[in-house]
């Protein structure tokens, strides 16, 4: 009894952002609380990711948060975790498996949603690019749900054109740069809005609209509120961000983990069906969920949410702009 | 008389630019052996590859009759040529080397069904093979791990098992020492007893001499005659096939050796990649400017290593000293060597000598980029102006420099070899086999070249198999066995009997003779 | 005698020795980093399960590397392969059955939709291994390209085909193929028989070698050997029998593993793809159909590619769009790890096994260690180095 | 006379001239179903700057393979660059410099960061290049494995050093190296400067031939060419100008281009790699330095990764963890597409940039058309293979 808990954490892959980052709070916290967190990223591959997950269960780990890389194939370790035990919380993207303890999350529809009222907040009509993520990413899939959620209505009414719709390979910046490029060409910069997914990508767009003078002119959406994102905010060229406070969620998953640990009780849970959840009519069962809100931030309230809530920097963010016009230290 | 195993009727075959074949008929009579000869480039080859199916039916025009009926081979009929009873061994080696002799002497036909092989049955069999022909060779062992000369005789058993009413030999025994070359001739005797008919093409007259019953000539892809072997001599068959009288097979030269320029003592060295395991010993010896120094042993006796080491790529010396005009030097790398002067016409031209996929040109002046290049840039009017001078110094018969070196007949490519190191004015240049594969007019040639050379002074050390080139060219005779010096021999005390003495080892023998 | 022959075995089989070794040397050293746990039943019992998949891959690489080509399209094809699996018992052929034989119990369909979907995992895995065969041996086009090429048409077909989403549900039946064991009774019913196949081979080949003259090694060098390896299989029996039983996977790659060497050493197949990597003309001029040959080595590795897929699809329990992902690579590793050059014409399945291993031993290891990731990185990529540098030193010496 | 001399030439160059053909027929087609936005000036220039980056890799590559190597580490080469010049100047430089020179102004540190940044940029590329070309040369492991490591290992310190996150920002100067444009007049200068020369090179090569004797081409065949190459030179320019004049990522690859072509044609360097692709044993008897040639080609490699990290993290104006991902196969298929030979000895500058020119234009012609993800994976996939059969068929022809 007098041996810490240990706390498994298995991550997808190290190139998003966010992933890296959250690995570091869950590992404070957890040592805060006298627990011990390991941690394995699985370079985007759900094989090797299961494989990570069984080599955890052999190290004796108490309990395992799983931000799955394909949330199916997950699926599969959670169920081999319960043969030994060991409760599973999905972290952010959820696994298919009606065995998980529970599944915290941001609502990824509600992301996309987000997005597109962000940008729909600086101009409501004409030609909109939507600029979705890497296309092997379930959660891309999401976000275009949500966007299109919102956005729909306004097409059918004729409001809005989708002049251009495509898919940013592995969320890399570069790939999104060109992507811009060759539609702003394609449209004679004939572009009133972009629906980006993530502030990597939305940045490696703006390089393209930068060189064509939209950079700020034409609004587009980001997500993660990035260093980079809110920077980019402040400078006003990215129009908005969607702030998924991680800071809520990291702490919350390792709460949850150990209280999962100590076979204590957990509260606050809802159950949802698979079917709810995945809009999947094969799945039954259902999973323990609790879901964040999600914050849509731009340059009025960035230094209000993401700032003083002490999630990025006041240094990062601020450092190219003038003295005079930066909003108070905290 | 029964009719011809083999008859060609107006056979023609080009390659682009080329006519290697125009209008060749003769014929082949069963049971015979008949010798066929040519200069380099006459187009032996060439018509062997469309008897072995190399060259199918419709890259040709003309019709070859086997056993009365028109050869009708379509692409990817080497297979059908040989179950028809025609066997071939290649000028150029065919062999895959990481595979053991046995399974090289049965590729493509090994024992066993459709699609499994029966490895006892093919070892067995190989080894009735090579027993019954008295070859001698380790069966269960790879192939790289013999010399040239040993593969050839692979080569050579493979044809013989496969029980052939014809067999081709295209330039057998280019990498033969004499005593193999004796056993070529009598399995070839035994053979032709079984009734088996041959075809025989050889550079080395003395051979063709020997075992032939008829021989036919090629010159510039045609035929110049057939002529009864017993009926014929030596210097009909040049004539026919230079299209010239040549009294002489080796040039006259009256040379004068100056001061000692290498001179070598006890060397000694290992294996490079099997260290304590010696590949020369105890060597030493000296070659003067304006010399001739011939090396001559048996098969595997280690001329190739000795003059390699000196050359700094091969083994690993242990002991003994390289002095070059007196100071002592040492050879790390080809490069090393180069720089102090000394050149080396390897062996293995395709594999040693050349870069086949280039040009006349960039082969020759490879070793000499010092010449064209300063720092950085290369010359190019120059590097052109100076190779094409060697090239006409050499007669390498090719349309320009510009010709890929795979294009050209196998002697005028050892031309470019040669043309290669002579234009990095050596003050010792070694040839390893320098006539192997090339036709008696292109030898003269490169005999000329050898006594003009050494007049001005180069110190030369040519290793020959052939007996009668090195008795011919040498001034001094170094005989290898085993790794040692077996003797050296003033060239005027030489006779065939007592080299072949000293490369056995006999040296009381030889003493005596 | 027999010490003398024994260690001419061993000198013949240095490189793989080599690599055994080497092997010895990661693992012990993840035991002493791991407190041993590296060494639990249970963690090997998954470091092997671990390695199958991958390990179809690179048997099948070693004979399309012998043969002097590359394929770099391999990770690709499991993908689609994977992908096609999960969407024929997902989404394809359910409706269909229930609309041709309504009211067919629930085991019957899952039985015949396993078999089916295997099947066709099977036939897509040829299919490709036909077509970027014939463009490779037929129109000449460099293994390199077609292969490079397929990487993406394949990428592009799973893309295609998920539409982006993971598929599934996968049957239970087939997800027994990559993740249940063979009982323990039946892993030793398995093990005797291997053993008493051993022995059997160990006087039938004597006996033959006999009865074609060939001088025979002296019989305490046969049995030696013969028991050794009994040993080894029986030792693996039993530690696989102390977690859940012999993994299927690994039983399937053992298989499938035997049958690539029987091919690689005693068929003209395969004979004729190491003659072709060794010296391709000299190989035609022997009457080989090279072109054949070639050809029918890539519908192999297609096949294996089919096998690795399926296994995924078990694996995972679901058809992903991620799937497969630089698999293409670790293959090649594994092979040029076990000894096969990349220049054609020497390779062995055996060693191909012996790299996969080692590959996946230094995946499961750090991450049993808990290594951060880019250390693993780093660390993967320097003990490839390592390791063919090792081989590249040992092969000098023997000259 | 004159004509047949030009058909001589145009037969040498077949080869490029089928890709060429390629291109211009991939063009067409685009243009045809873009209503011609695709040539026009604006997409023409994003074009030519979207294929600098993979260009400059490619013409590395070409040397390298024409060696008889290859480099799979490029990819994560120009990873590890950017992070590392991204790091420099976002976290690393700017708090020194206020430290050893308080209160410098902007502008000066922002140059000095900038050619700080890229000088190590290079001095990374160039470190790469020495310790993969000196386990190559002189350790003797094969190409293939030593970059299959650096490509982990590199992948790795790309993960350690950006610890996942994006580093910003980027200075303005360096961002200029990718996103800058040449001013129309200098571009005018510097069209009219090429033609100079070209003109003087004309007149130059044939006194210089005609002084060693050499047969020269008659006068109208050298100037026929001279003008044509001339008249394309002003046609880009123009070309260019039209939007907002040469970008200044496409100058850097002419200007490497043309050091490259002299390398590979003109030096010792360029002909003994050459030479020793073609047999490297026969090279090493002609007294060459084999092993320092081939290090010297993996350090032009290496510091070609350096300049193409540099203009991407220009380009993108940021260091990323994803950066140079899969880079490494384009270049090679772009070095092939251009008729380079994997089996060494062939291959050309130029081929390589018509390959990278083709690979980008498939690329973005697709993007522009708005093409789903999966098809534009399947159709680049194809076009590869087909170029190159293409190719093979040709060669064929000529025998
Ligand atoms: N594959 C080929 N492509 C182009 N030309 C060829 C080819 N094979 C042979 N030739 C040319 O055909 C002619 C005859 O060549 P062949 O090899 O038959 O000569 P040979 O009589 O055997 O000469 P050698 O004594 O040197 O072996 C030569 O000019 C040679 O360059
Ligand atoms: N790396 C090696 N290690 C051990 N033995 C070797 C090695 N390489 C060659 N040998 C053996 O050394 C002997 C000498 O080789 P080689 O045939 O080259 O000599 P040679 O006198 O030049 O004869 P040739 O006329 O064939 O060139 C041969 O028996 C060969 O099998
Ligand atoms: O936060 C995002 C995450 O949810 C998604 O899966 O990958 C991209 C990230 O930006
Ligand atoms: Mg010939
Ligand atoms: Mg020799």
């Amino acid at each position: 009894a007098d041996k810490p808990i240990k706390i498994g954490l298995s991550i997808s892959d190290f190139e998003t952002e966010r992933w890296p980052v959250e690995e570091a709070i869950m590992k404070k916290l957890a040592a805060d609380q006298g627990a011990e967190l390991i941690s394995q990223q699985a370079n985007h591959d759900p094989k090797l990711q299961n494989d990570q997950i069984q080599n955890m269960i052999l190290q004796g780990v108490d309990v395992i948060i799983i931000i799955a890389e394909d949330g199916a194939a997950a699926a599969s370790a959670v169920e081999e975790a319960g043969r030994d035990g060991i409760p599973c919380i999905a972290y952010d993207r959820l696994v298919k498996s009606d065995k998980l303890a529970a599944y915290i999350s941001f609502d990824n529809v509600e992301v996309g949603r987000t997005q597109a009222r962000g940008v729909l907040d600086k101009v409501n009509k004409g030609n909109f690019a939507l600029l979705g993520g890497s296309p092997t990413d379930n959660n891309a899939i999401l976000f275009r749900k949500g966007q299109m959620e919102v956005l729909q209505p306004l097409i059918d009414k004729g409001d809005i054109k989708v002049v251009a719709d495509q898919w940013v390979e592995n969320w890399a910046p570069a790939n999104a740069t060109k992507i811009m490029e060759n539609i702003l060409t394609a449209e004679a910069n004939k572009i009133d809005a972009v629906v980006a997914s993530n502030d990597g990508t939305a940045l490696g767009a703006l390089q393209a609209m930068k060189a064509q003078g939209l950079a700020g002119k034409v609004p587009i959406s980001g997500q993660d509120a990035t260093a980079a994102g809110c920077k980019s905010i402040v400078e006003n060229e990215l129009t908005m961000t969607v702030y998924k406070d991680v800071r809520l969620l990291s702490p919350m998953a390792i709460d949850m983990a150990i209280k999962f640990a100590k076979k204590e009780p957990v509260e606050g849970l809802k159950d949802f069906t698979l079917e709810e959840l995945t809009l999947d009519k094969s799945l039954s069962g259902s999973v323990p969920c609790k879901f964040l809100k999600v914050v849509g931030v731009n340059k009025d309230n960035v230094y209000e949410e993401v700032v003083k809530s002490g999630f990025q920097k006041y240094d990062d963010i601020y450092k190219d702009i003038p003295e005079d016009q930066r909003p108070p230290r905290i | 008389m029964e009719k011809p195993i083999l008859q060609f009727e107006s056979v023609t075959k080009t390659f682009p630019g080329v006519i290697a074949l125009n209008n060749i008929s003769f014929s082949v009579d069963r049971g015979e052996i008949l010798g066929i000869c040519g200069e380099n480039g006459a187009g032996k080859s060439t018509l062997m590859k469309i008897l072995a199916g190399v060259h199918p039916r419709d890259t040709y025009t003309g019709e070859v009759f086997y056993e009365g009926e028109p050869l009708n081979f379509s692409a990817g009929a080497i297979q059908q040529a040989r179950e028809m009873g025609i066997a071939i061994v290649h000028q150029e080696l065919a062999l895959v080397q990481q595979m053991t002799v046995g399974e090289n002497i049965f590729l493509g036909r090994e024992p066993g069904n459709k699609a499994v092989i029966n490895w006892h049955q093919l070892y067995s069999e190989t080894q009735h093979i090579l027993d019954r022909y008295q070859i001698d060779l380790p069966i269960g062992k790879p192939v790289s791990t013999l010399g040239v000369g040993r593969q050839q005789m692979v080569e050579i058993a493979r044809a013989l098992s496969e029980k052939a009413k014809i067999l081709i030999l295209d330039e057998p025994t280019s990498a033969l020492a004499d005593q193999e070359v004796q056993v070529l001739m009598r399995i070839l005797r035994t053979l032709k007893e079984q009734g088996v008919t041959c075809i025989y093409i050889s550079h080395k007259l003395e051979e063709v001499f020997e075992i032939t019953d008829r021989v036919t000539v090629f010159r510039d892809g045609e035929v110049v005659g057939t002529k009864v072997t017993a009926e014929t001599s030596t210097d009909e068959i040049i004539a026919m096939m230079v299209g010239r009288q040549m009294t002489e097979r080796f040039p006259e030269a009256k040379r004068q050796p100056k001061e000692v320029v290498l001179e070598v003592r006890n060397l000694s060295a290992d294996w490079e990649h099997s260290p304590g395991k010696p590949m020369l010993s105890d060597i030493s010896f000296s070659v003067r400017a304006g010399e001739i120094l011939g090396v001559a042993g048996l098969m595997g006796s280690g001329r190739s290593e000795l003059v390699t080491t000196l050359f700094g790529e091969c083994g690993r010396i242990t002991g003994g000293t390289i002095r070059m005009k007196g100071k002592p030097i040492k050879v790390g790398s080809a490069r090393d060597a180069m720089r102090h002067g000394i050149s080396l016409i390897p062996e293995d031209r395709k594999r040693q000598g050349l870069v086949l996929g280039q040009s006349i040109l960039k082969n020759i002046s490879l070793a000499n980029m010092d010449q064209f290049a300063g720092f950085g840039s290369i010359n190019k009017h120059a590097e052109l102006n100076a190779s094409e001078k060697m090239a006409r110094d050499l007669s390498v018969k090719a349309p320009t420099l510009h010709a890929i070196v795979s294009s050209l007949s196998g002697g005028n490519q050892q031309k470019v070899v040669i043309g290669k190191w002579l234009m990095s004015d050596p003050t010792v240049l070694i040839l390893d086999e320098p006539t192997r594969g090339i036709d008696v007019g292109a030898k003269y040639e490169i005999y000329k070249l050898m006594n003009k050379l050494a007049a001005e002074g180069v110190a030369i050390i040519m290793v020959s198999s052939e007996l009668p080139e090195v008795l011919g060219m040498s001034d001094r005779i170094l005989v290898m066995h085993e790794g040692c010096v077996g003797g050296i021999v003033e060239r005027d005390k030489a006779t065939q009997e007592k080299l072949m003495a000293l490369a056995t080892g006999m040296t009381t023998a030889a003493e005596e003779l | 005698m027999v010490s003398k022959t024994l260690s001419n075995i061993i000198r013949n089989n240095l490189q793989t020795y080599t690599m055994i070794l080497a092997l010895v040397f990661i693992w012990l050293l993840f035991g002493f980093m791991t407190d041993w746990i590296f060494f639990s039943p249970r963690n090997l019992s998954n470091l092997f399960r671990q390695m199958t998949i991958v390990s179809f891959l690179s048997i099948g690489m070693v004979m399309v590397i012998v043969t002097g080509n590359i394929d770099l399209s391999v990770g690709s094809s499991v993908g689609l392969v994977s992908a096609v699996t999960a969407w024929l018992q997902a989404i394809f052929l359910p409706p269909l059955l229930q609309q041709w034989f309504p009211g067919i119990s629930m085991l019957a369909q899952g039985t015949f939709i396993t078999c089916t979907t295997i099947l066709f995992g099977l036939v897509v895995g040829g299919l490709i291994g036909v077509i970027q065969g014939w463009a490779i041996a037929y129109l000449g086009i460099p293994a390199f390209i077609v292969t490079l090429g397929g990487m993406l048409v394949f990428r592009g077909g799973v893309l295609g085909i998920t539409q982006g989403k993971t598929i599934v549900p996968i049957e239970d039946s087939f997800r027994l193929i990559a993740q249940g064991y063979l009982p323990n009774s039946l892993g030793y019913a398995v093990g005797f028989l291997s053993v008493g196949a051993l022995f059997f081979w160990l006087f039938y080949n004597r006996k033959q070698k006999a009865s074609y003259g060939i001088t025979l090694r002296p019989f305490g060098v046969d049995l030696a050997q013969t028991l050794l390896f009994s040993g080894i299989i029986m030792a693996f029996v039993y530690l696989m029998n102390s977690y859940r039983g012999i993994p299927n996977p690994v039983l399937l790659m053992v298989v499938v593993a035997l049958i690539f060497t029987y091919i690689t050493g005693n068929t003209r197949l395969g004979r004729y793809a190491y003659a072709l990597g060794g010296n391709a003309e000299a190989t035609r001029l022997s009457g080989v159909n090279t072109k054949a040959n070639v050809f029918q080595v890539f519908v192999l590795m297609g096949l294996l590619a089919g096998v690795s897929g399926i296994v995924l699809t078990g694996y995972v329990a679901a058809g992903t769009t991620s799937g497969g992902v630089n698999y293409e690579l670790e293959a090649i590793a594994a092979c040029v790890i076990g000894g096969t050059s990349l220049m054609g014409g020497s390779g062995s399945i055996a060693g191909a096994l012996v790299g996969s291993l080692i590959m996946a031993s230094l995946l499961n290891g750090m991450s049993v260690m808990n290594m951060p990731a880019f250390w693993q990185f780093i660390i993967r990529g320097l003990v490839l180095v390592l390791a063919v540098y090792m081989d590249v030193v040992t092969k000098k010496r023997r000259g």
